[in-house]
């Protein structure tokens, strides 16, 4: 039987693509090294039937053009068997097509650009490593109505696909914003930024009293910041989880010369949501095995603790799963039909199910909602963790039934 | 009316981080006849080294004075290591062209932005972060209304007027300055009157680059430092110098706050997504009907 | 007509050693020189307008990008083949270069480089702006689709980057032969007269303005092509032509040799494969991260300051001189 | 004889920059197949008067006649195709290029091939035709060898001769010389004065030069300008004996310069 | 005393001097003389620092001027009046003339004013226009800006290189009438290359004629201007 390439034996390659330099890098050059820590410490306990898994990075500088020869250097020179969560929407739209219509195995992309994965007939060996922005925004949205009914709601948003997919799911969820007044965008990511004062004042002056942030972290924190130069003092700040790292939030305000306890104050409060624990809650099962796999195998330059290391981990996690469930005979259509018809049953640190079926490729449908205490931990809202789910197009929210199942003790997946 | 005081207020104060940038460029255009694309990349640089000392728990101006000069050092290294050889060259044939000897120069300034750059990604990792702002970025109230002014934005305003005015002073009425406009424009002629044209050209490099650390130092509380968080602030900064004519520094300074205001306007009233077109606009109407700048003096006789 | 025979030999010849080349190698390094032949019309584009005329232009990555935008949107909207998109895209470039050239043939220097400049940081949020059209930050998907079966059965199995190679190596082929006789003819001599003095070119009868338009149209129909096909690659969208791209098309442009055609390839092989190059090299070493990461930037970086301060002419001059030289001494 | 008609003829030309007016009323003609040397002290308005005549400045007032046409102001790139050709004070070659191609250029605007029949590599009989023409005119002033020389490996004397080249190849009724001879010797001063002569039979010429003597040697009619006003014109012995001129220009005696 | 020796300067393989010797006496004025080409502004540029000789030496009252950077050569009072209108075109007037004397600035500020009110006085047609752009001036304009500029750095010697050219006859006998007197009161010596070497023979007190690189002739100047055969065989008249 012709073997797909990157399997043999002994081992198996994974590819993967990401900003490791260049201005989109911060933040998400940390995924590779925590996946390949989990992978390492995976290959310690003996690999999946035998095989180690071997993850070839390449750093594509979120250029696009870049990102293509990238892609045929992992696929003909590393012949990877699989690619296994590549990060960036606007790079890997570049290549999706072509590693689809070569069959190979597209896992947990992180992007939450949900084009990618609603529609499987047209990319069949995708799949989604975050939820989409839609979905969260959606369910963030329907929280803020109901928690906020007659508050003026405005957003803060990036003028990219990131900030327009949340919009889209806001307004879905009825919330209802005007350009220029309730809606400020600002530009940011791979153009750089130019600031965002002028956005929140525009909002201050619209007298909004709920301010949506989707944004990447830094400039959470900067919004933060500036809020507080403004005496801006919205009655609350909801920010989709891109933008809410505690640990970026910190990092950057420190140095900024705001110490930790200072900072974790000002992230006091503040409304996001998650599919996964907090990286924060060293109580989760999860959170406490990883945390410790990154500890002894993270070989990284910067392995702090963060969301980012922690979607690693998932990833990787996940993947092993997925590999595990495929059987001893991998291949890639044994792959991509295992994930077709088994694939929602993947788990990880994540307390929302993945949707993955032959209908949808998306991956967190749910997300639960929470409020940063005092220690920049996320602790959900209410008394106690709802996870509520939904799709990218108008279904309604729902609360999921989902029940994460319990790590085992040495912290590797069971075959399903 | 508020929103329109909002959008006046902001455009100003970017206006004059801008026009920090702007002057820096103008500097070292003033002083070695090129535009230094490696500005803020030295900017970043000294904003690096600046960050480390100050997450060592040592006092913000310390580090200030620390970032100004490496900012200076590395500045001059940069007219030591490449500017100066690249002169000697001016025998190749493919200079003997007064376009490319205008061009040339500026590719490698390009290529040092890109060495700078990815040094600072090998030493620091590439990682963001924050930086401080030397005084409190706390707003101002006036009456019971938050101007969108800071504390900060006013330092930075008055830190650009000075700025502004000394180099103005040092370029147009003294020696000095003299010397340093000479030595850029025809390094032969200097040094026939006297002018110790190297050591003149690294001054002009030293002190720009101190001036882009400045800007750099300025501009990092609202844009964090990572290698390359500073590029768009210097395209907007020489455009700026574009738009009001690089030979004039009230005209930089000019075009930076033009440049400002109009971000923030159209920020304010259209959309985000639209600033670098209403740049672009802005920018080809003043190339259309002032090919060198709003304050370009009359065309020089060439004949 | 002695001319158009060599410079055709020479593109003819181009086309069967590029095409053997690519017959040994495997995908990967084919689809690299398909980039690089791609890229080498670009760098073409830079050498015409900048080596030629002497305009400097930081946003050539504009230009392609209206070329890969144009060819795309009449693959997708008109769905007509690529071999009839690749070639028209060019108009819609040449379009822009002519716009362009009206405003940039008033402007000295770096007041130049600053329009172009801005030009390629405003494109992405033009294809933003008309996103129902242009798709927005993903942008439009075009390939070049299979190869033809005719072909599969005469060269057997072919990889996407090996179709990718034959489908941009006819335009090199073709760039290559226009450029060569551009070179030598009447408006290169032109061009060269106003890069040189304007006062004396108009003094001789030439219309500065006019042939600074000129240069501009022509290079940006360089660019458009290779806009196209480097959009065919998968993907037309703001990502793919960022700013970088015009900034790398400028180092290779300088690397190989501003002036010289030779030096646009030379200058295009760096430029895609100094990366791999550099890979190979470091391999040995067991390098942290931070440091290979950033290490092609920097290698690359060094070679432009390098080329500068050594041999500004590039090494296609270089090679000529040490060839010319060893011929003296023999 | 025809060559009693004026080639040129300009009346009334003022040119003003800002305040200063650097010509004033000034009015003179340029007969076909004769030399007029235009003299006059450093900024009289020498230089200026070529520059109206080629379009490098604006007159605020005056008519020009070339050819018996009274037109307007010609821009710099038609006047090639009017026939007059211009020297640049100091050198003013393309630097970048060849000294054969700068010879080239000089006729460049009698073929007019188009990029596109350049683009397709159509244009090689233009281009041969060019070519040939500019090697004879080389060879015609002895620079044949100079062919391949960038500018700036040529000797001043050399540079100046394919500046010359360069501009008498389009075969011009009328040539504009900013101060030919500057920085010649003796020899090569010799030589341009014959090659003035020779030019004579074929067309007219409008000298801008400080060698005293040469123009002497050359000029069939001397306008001398001073402060941008004509304060003098004649043939040359006699207006070398004009005390304005002795005073503004020669300085007492014309005696050995 | 301005001594040169054995001085040999190469443009690559090529020499343009050839081991060539002589020397200016002070307070008088020397002209090199010699057809184009044949080595006059190698000569002065070598000697103000501008081009670095293969061998030989330049000496200046005893010190050493080969090796010393151009810059270091003015300021020892050896100032160029290099060939070509060499004036900073986007500078003013003003500016040009006081970029003479910046040097001296700091020791004789009221002389640096003296001198450069001097220089207005010499040149009245530069004084109406100090503060325009010298890009506006007229080609002999410029020229008469570069001798003030030199001058105005008030220089023990001074080289010009064919000062003549470009200038009316009595702007010429102006300027060689400001040379001479300037010799005669201030001990200046002066090195003055022309292509005119009738000119320059009158009102020099001595000739150095160059053929070629090589030093031909080096005489008084009344015997050099005597000598025809010499005078044919190299000048062509
Ligand atoms: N573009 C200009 N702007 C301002 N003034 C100018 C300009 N062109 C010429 N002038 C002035 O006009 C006057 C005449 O200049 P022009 O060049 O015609 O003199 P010229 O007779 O050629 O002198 P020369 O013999 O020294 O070359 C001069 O005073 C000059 O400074
Ligand atoms: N930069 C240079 N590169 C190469 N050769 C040069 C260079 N400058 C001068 N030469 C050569 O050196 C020789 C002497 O030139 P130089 O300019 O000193 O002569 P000159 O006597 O001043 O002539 P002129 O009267 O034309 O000014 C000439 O053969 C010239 O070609
Ligand atoms: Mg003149
Ligand atoms: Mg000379």
């Amino acid at each position: 039987q012709a073997a797909d390439p990157g399997v043999t034996d002994t081992e198996i390659t994974l590819g993967m693509q990401l900003p490791q330099t260049g201005a989109a890098s911060p933040g998400y050059n940390k995924v590779d090294d925590a996946m390949r820590a989990y992978f390492d410490y995976v290959n310690s306990k003996g690999g999946v039937y035998g095989r180690k898994i071997t993850l070839v990075a390449k750093d594509d500088k979120y250029s696009a053009g870049l990102t293509i020869s990238t892609a045929s250097s992992l696929i003909n020179e590393s012949n990877v068997f699989a690619m296994v969560g590549s990060v960036g929407t606007q790079t890997h739209s570049a290549v999706i097509k072509d590693l689809n219509r070569r069959g190979i195995p597209d896992l947990f992309v992180n992007s939450g650009n949900s084009a990618f994965y609603t529609n499987p007939s047209k990319y069949p060996t995708t799949f989604a490593g975050l939820g989409t922005y839609v979905v969260e925004a959606k369910i963030l949205g329907k929280y803020i109505k109901a928690t906020y009914p007659d508050k003026k709601v405005g957003i803060l948003y990036q003028s990219d696909d990131f900030g327009k997919n949340a919009i889209q799911g806001f307004t879905t969820a009825g919330l209802v914003f005007t350009p220029g007044k309730t809606a400020a965008g600002f530009i940011a990511g791979t153009q750089g930024s130019l600031g965002i004062t002028s956005q929140l004042k525009q909002l201050q002056d619209a007298g909004v009293q709920v301010v949506i942030i989707a944004s990447v972290a830094s400039t959470t924190a900067i919004a933060a910041l500036t809020a507080k130069a403004l005496n801006y003092t919205p009655d609350k700040w909801v920010v989709m989880s891109v933008g809410s790292d505690a640990t970026t939030f910190q990092t950057i305000l420190y140095t900024k010369k705001i110490m930790p306890a200072q900072s974790a104050a000002m992230l006091a409060g503040i409304v996001s949501a998650s599919h996964a624990p907090s990286p924060g809650e060293a109580t989760d099962e999860y959170v406490a095995a990883f945390k410790k796999i990154n500890d002894q195998f993270n070989t990284g330059t910067d392995k702090t603790w963060d969301n980012n290391v922690l979607q690693g981990m998932n990833i990787a996690y996940q993947t092993v799963e997925a590999l595990m469930g495929t059987g001893k005979n991998l291949t890639r259509k044994a792959l991509i039909n295992w994930m077709n018809t088994k694939g929602s049953t993947l788990t990880s640190a994540a307390l929302a199910p993945v949707g993955f079926s032959s209908k949808t490729h998306e991956a967190y449908t749910g997300f639960w909602i929470g409020e940063y205490d005092a220690t920049a931990v996320l602790k959900p809202v209410g008394a106690s963790r709802v996870v509520y789910t939904t799709d990218s197009a108008a279904g309604p929210v729902t609360i999921s039934t989902f029940k994460r199942p319990a790590i085992s003790a040495d912290a590797l997946p069971k075959a399903a | 009316m508020q929103t329109f005081l909002t959008a006046l207020f902001t455009g100003t104060s970017h206006g004059a981080i801008y026009a920090l940038v702007a002057l820096g460029l103008v500097l070292v255009w003033r002083g070695a006849g090129l535009i230094n694309f490696a500005q803020m990349g030295q900017a970043m640089f000294s904003a690096y080294i600046a960050s480390t000392i100050i997450n060592h728990h040592i006092n913000y101006w310390w580090a200030f004075i620390v970032a100004i000069i490496a900012g200076g050092a590395l500045g001059g290294a940069i007219d030591v290591l490449v500017i100066r050889p690249l002169k000697k060259k001016s025998g190749s044939s493919i200079l003997s062209s007064p376009s490319m000897r205008d061009a040339i120069p500026v590719i490698a300034s390009l290529g040092i932005l890109g060495i700078l750059q990815s040094a600072a990604g090998m030493i620091w990792a590439g990682e963001e972060r924050g930086f401080p702002a030397p005084v409190s970025t706390l707003g101002l109230s006036i009456g019971k209304r938050a101007m969108p002014f800071t504390r900060f934005d006013i330092f930075v305003i008055v830190l650009i007027w000075l700025i502004l005015i000394a180099t103005t002073l040092l370029l147009n009425k003294t020696s000095v300055g003299l010397a340093m406009r000479a030595s850029a424009l025809n390094m032969e002629v200097a040094r026939l009157s006297g002018i110790r044209t190297r050591s003149i050209r690294t001054l002009g490099w030293i002190l720009s680059g101190s001036l882009a650390s400045v800007a750099g130092l300025m501009v990092a509380p609202a844009t964090n430092v990572s290698p390359n968080s500073l590029d768009l602030l210097m395209i907007i900064g020489f455009t700026a110098c574009v738009i009001g004519g690089l030979n004039s520094l009230w005209g930089s300074v000019t075009g930076a706050f033009i440049l400002g205001l109009t971000i923030s306007f159209i920020n304010i009233y259209d959309a985000p997504g639209d600033v670098f077109l209403g740049i672009f606009a802005i920018l080809i109407a003043v190339m259309i009907f002032r090919p060198s700048g709003l304050f370009a003096k009359g065309k020089a006789r060439n004949v | 007509m002695f001319k158009i025979r060599r410079n055709a030999s020479i593109a003819i010849a181009f086309f069967v050693f590029v095409f053997a080349i690519g017959t040994f190698v495997g995908p990967y390094n084919q689809g690299q020189i398909a980039v690089a032949l791609t890229l080498f019309i670009g760098v073409l584009s830079i050498n015409i307008l900048t080596g030629l005329s002497g305009q400097l232009s930081l946003g050539q990555g504009a230009l392609m990008a209206v070329g890969g935008y144009g060819c795309a949107l009449m693959m997708i909207n008109a769905h007509l083949s690529m071999w009839l998109a690749i070639p028209l895209s060019l108009i819609a470039s040449a379009l822009v270069g002519l716009l362009l050239g009206l405003v940039a043939a008033k402007l000295s220097g770096p007041y130049l480089a600053g329009t172009t400049l801005v030009l390629a940081l405003a494109m992405p949020t033009v294809a933003n702006k008309f996103d129902s059209i242009l798709g927005g930050d993903t942008g439009l998907s075009i390939d070049t689709g299979m190869p033809p079966t005719w072909l599969s059965k005469v060269m057997g199995d072919i990889a996407i980057e090996q179709w990718n190679l034959y489908v941009s190596l006819p335009f090199a082929a073709l760039a290559l032969f226009f450029a060569a006789n551009l070179f030598t003819s009447q408006s290169s001599r032109r061009w060269r007269a106003v890069r040189d003095h304007e006062s004396a070119a108009a003094l001789v009868g030439i219309n500065v303005e006019r042939t600074k338009i000129s240069v501009f149209v022509i290079s940006s129909a360089f660019a458009g092509v290779a806009g196209a096909l480097y959009g065919l690659r998968g993907l037309v969208g703001p990502s793919v032509f960022a700013i970088s791209l015009s900034l790398s098309l400028l180092t290779g442009s300088i690397l190989g040799g501003l002036r010289s055609i030779a030096g646009a390839g030379l200058g295009s092989v760096i430029i895609v494969f100094l990366p791999d190059w550099i890979g190979k090299v470091i391999h040995p070493f067991s390098l942290s991260d931070q440091v290979t990461n950033y290490l092609p930037a920097f290698v690359s970086g060094l070679l432009l300051v390098l080329t500068v301060v050594v041999n500004p002419s590039g090494l296609a001059a270089l090679f000529a001189k040490i060839f010319r030289f060893s011929r003296v001494k023999r | 004889m025809s060559s009693e008609a004026p080639f040129l003829e300009i009346e009334n030309l003022t040119v003003k920059f800002g305040g200063l007016t650097a010509l004033d009323n000034v009015s003179l003609k340029v007969p076909q197949n004769s030399v007029v040397s235009l003299i006059g002290p450093n900024g009289a308005g020498k230089t200026t008067v070529f520059n109206s005549i080629s379009g490098f400045v604006q007159p605020q007032s005056g008519e020009i006649k070339i050819a018996g046409q009274k037109t307007a102001w010609p821009k710099t790139h038609k006047l090639a195709a009017l026939k007059i050709s211009r020297t640049l004070q100091g050198v003013g070659l393309f630097s970048g290029i060849t000294a054969l191609e700068n010879v080239m250029l000089g006729s460049d605007h009698k073929y007019k091939a188009g990029i596109v029949k350049d683009l397709f590599g159509l244009s090689g009989r233009i281009d041969r035709q060019l070519r040939d023409s500019a090697m004879a005119q080389l060879e015609r002033f002895g620079a044949l060898s100079l062919a391949d020389k960038f500018p700036h490996e040529l000797s001043y004397p050399d540079t100046k001769r394919i500046a010359l080249a360069r501009a008498l190849i389009s075969e011009p009724e009328l040539i504009l010389l900013d101060e030919p001879a500057a920085g010649l010797g003796q020899d090569d001063i010799d030589e341009l004065a014959e090659t003035i002569r020779q030019l004579k039979k074929s067309c007219a010429v409008l000298l801008v030069e400080h060698h005293v003597d040469f123009v002497g040697e050359v000029s069939d009619q001397v306008y001398v300008l001073d402060f941008g006003r004509i304060i003098a014109a004649g043939d040359f012995e006699s207006v070398k004996k004009s005390p304005e001129v002795l005073a503004a220009y020669l300085g007492g005696e014309v005696g050995h310069a | 005393m301005l001594k040169i020796e054995n001085l040999t300067v190469n443009f690559d393989a090529n020499s343009a001097l050839d081991n060539v010797s002589f020397s200016a006496e002070v307070g008088k004025i020397t002209t090199v003389i010699g057809a184009n080409g044949a080595g006059k502004s190698t000569l002065l540029r070598t000697i103000s620092g501008l081009k670095a000789p293969k061998s030989g030496s330049i000496t200046w009252r005893d010190s050493e001027l080969v090796g010393m950077r151009p810059e270091a050569i003015v300021r020892a009072g050896v100032a160029l009046v290099p060939e070509g209108h060499a004036v900073i075109p986007e500078l003013t007037i003003d500016e040009n003339i006081r970029m003479g004397a910046l040097f001296r600035l700091r020791k004789a500020k009221s002389d640096v004013t003296t001198a450069i009110a001097e220089m207005y006085e010499l040149f009245p047609q530069l004084a109406d226009r100090r503060k325009a752009p010298s890009s506006t001036l007229s080609g002999g304009e410029r020229q008469m800006l570069a001798i003030a500029r030199a001058l105005v750095s008030r220089p023990e010697i001074l080289l010009l290189d064919e000062p003549s050219l470009g200038l009316a006859p009595l702007i010429v006998k102006q300027i060689i009438g400001i040379i001479e007197e300037l010799c005669r009161k201030s001990g200046l010596t002066v090195l003055l290359v022309e292509q005119n070497a009738n000119t320059a023979l009158d009102v020099a007190d001595h000739g150095v004629l160059l053929a070629l690189g090589k030093v031909v002739a080096d005489r008084p100047a009344k015997d050099l201007r005597a000598d025809v055969s010499l005078r044919e065989a190299y000048l062509g008249y």
